[in-house]
């Protein structure tokens, strides 16, 4: 194990970690747990713990050849694994023989800084894992410490002051009033002319003539235009009536044509 | 204060965790058969003039909020409302035409109304139940109380304005909604706003 | 224990008889608007060494058994929820890093994060949303509660187990920051982040 000072540090004590793996000793044991670890960077850790050395002193070379020697035997197990930790092989594979390049062959970002990104990686995860331990191991509300079992409970009852003044009360009635009034429809007065009158104006005009007349030409001359239409909307129900009664006859050659409109001498 | 022996902190804490009262004996049974009963009365001493006390009923044991403080376990706190406007016609339908029952209450308003209306013109004390109508179904009918006429100045009903003179103030015309919800929104911003929405809502 | 001044023994009554644990505001809203803070200190004082202990964490007080009578207590009582490794980790990251996004939190793990994982902790109530990262994406960013901080006994984030100490190493900044600052200082010959030596972490 590393010297170590007296400042803390990430390492795992080897008792500290009862994780997936810490128990299995037989390269075969472990091939079968691959399934537990979560990613290849779990795998690693797990890898990078067996060297028992700090993590910032630990061999990467080292590691890498671990990691690929693993999942060189897991597939000649023909245990089936996930993509990713193929992914992992190939670029440790890539990143070893970066690391063993004569120097002034090296590629850009170098290898030493792909080793110490993967370094740092490490750590982190490191770190976090032991603080989760270190946390679960807290002395826990419910587990270790307890709240009180029947606590009587606090309790604020709400009451309510209603407030209302007298003009919103009065405002309120008016409104329910004016809103449940019967409705009354005032309508302008029109110019109009009666069905009764109509009626009379044609049957006396049929009377003074046989020819087929045209109905525009029963309507009052000169009349102010909104008598005109009502003029024409009565004469022509007029026109109607008079047919009906056997007392006119109604004529339309086209749709929308004139219509045309004879007397029938009884 | 002195730390009290490991047996008298473990039985503290055992009732202190209990979701029940326990008897000497389960207590006992619980710390592994350790002999209690002196431990319980050291405690029940010790708590006796603090805000929680240890006490025996009926041979069991529980901590309980001692009793003059027990009002602050109940507490009451007054929230001034502003009486929504569903719930203000219904007073105002009440005060009017009372004693009114909710079908008639309903017919005047021309919208139906929630049960809960009535039940915070009640719980404010404006409206109160005088009886039954005595018509098929018996419908209870409301009226005002002399609460109500406290609340809003009034002599009697009678001094309530009358048709005409509602009339005359403007307050038959026609309110837009619109204009109603706006004047409601205003008022509502002050105090603790009853949301609402048209004619149907009524405070809960 | 002697009988404790009034103030003190309403504080003590309220705190023992409320579910959730309450912050000084609360309680003292709730005692009419007493000025409470000297009288949790005198409580905790007091308590210290007994049974149960008045302890605060995330500004919210409550009474608690004492850890050391963990033994007697534990029995029956497996309630506390077990947590998957991932899901641990996770809420550490979270602790330790927040607020934090779903990928930070993965880019930490070097694995994806199940769906579940999350919410089983924010159903926990331990972890929340608390807004979201103005980067492009804009991710929702995580953090833990005050519920958190209550059952895992600390009192702030300050004294979550380790903290200074990851802090001073570095090992809360990111990857590239770290990188950037180990390349400056080792030449980027050895790769050997030489921030802070350490020893052994002892986690028990």
């Amino acid at each position: 194990m590393t010297e170590t000072v007296d400042t803390p540090s990430i390492t795992f004590a080897e008792d500290d970690w009862q994780g997936i793996g810490a128990a299995a000793t037989e390269d075969q044991a472990l091939y079968l747990e691959l399934d537990g670890w979560e990613g290849p960077l779990d795998l690693l850790l797990d890898l990078a713990r067996r060297q028992k050395v700090d993590l910032r002193r630990i061999s990467i070379l080292e590691l890498v050849d671990q990691y690929l020697t693993y999942i060189e035997r897991a597939e000649a197990l023909r245990l089936e694994l996930a993509a990713d930790y193929l992914v992992m092989a190939a670029w440790l594979a890539y990143l070893k023989s970066a690391l063993l390049l004569p120097r002034e062959e090296q590629p850009d970002p170098s290898p030493e800084e792909l080793a110490l990104r993967l370094q740092l990686r490490l750590q982190r995860l490191a770190a976090m894992r032991d603080a989760a331990a270190r946390l679960m191991g807290r002395d826990r509300l419910g587990r270790d410490v307890f709240a009180r079992g029947a606590p009587e409970g606090l309790r604020v009852d709400r009451k309510s002051l209603w407030q209302c003044d007298w003009f919103a009360l009065v405002q309120a009635y008016g409104q329910v009033k004016a809103r449940t009034a019967p409705v009354v429809h005032m309508v302008r007065d029109r110019m109009v002319m009666t069905l009764d009158s109509a009626l009379s104006r044609v049957s006396s005009m049929l009377g003074v003539n046989l020819d087929w007349m045209e109905l525009r030409d029963f309507l009052p001359p000169h009349a102010d235009p909104r008598l005109r239409r009502s003029a024409m909307a009565s004469s022509f129900v007029a026109a109607l009536e008079l047919a009906r009664l056997g007392k006119a006859e109604l004529q339309q050659d086209e749709t929308f044509g004139p219509l045309m409109l004879r007397g029938i001498r009884a | 204060m002195s730390r009290p022996d490991d047996l008298v902190r473990a039985v503290e804490a055992t009732l202190f965790a209990a979701t029940e009262p326990m008897s000497a004996e389960a207590i006992s049974v619980h710390l592994g058969g350790a002999e209690v009963k002196a431990a319980l009365a050291e405690l029940a001493e010790q708590y006796r003039e603090r805000g929680i006390n240890l006490v025996e009923r009926g041979k069991r044991w529980h901590f309980q909020t001692a009793p003059d403080l027990a009002h602050l376990l109940r507490r009451e706190r007054e929230e001034v409302r502003r009486l929504s406007r569903a719930a203000t016609e219904v007073l105002a339908i009440v005060a009017y035409h009372e004693p009114v029952s909710r079908a008639e209450i309903e017919s005047i308003r021309g919208v139906q109304t929630a049960k809960g209306t009535l039940d915070v013109l009640m719980e404010a004390g404006w409206v109160r139940i005088v009886g039954r109508r005595e018509v098929p179904g018996r419908p209870v009918i409301y009226a005002t109380t002399p609460e109500f006429l406290t609340h809003f100045g009034l002599e009697s009903r009678r001094d309530l304005p009358g048709i005409d003179e509602l009339r005359a103030a403007g307050l038959l015309d026609p309110v837009e909604d619109a204009l109603a919800e706006a004047m409601e929104a205003a008022g509502g911003a002050e105090g603790e706003a009853e949301t609402q929405s048209g004619d149907e809502a009524d405070a809960d």
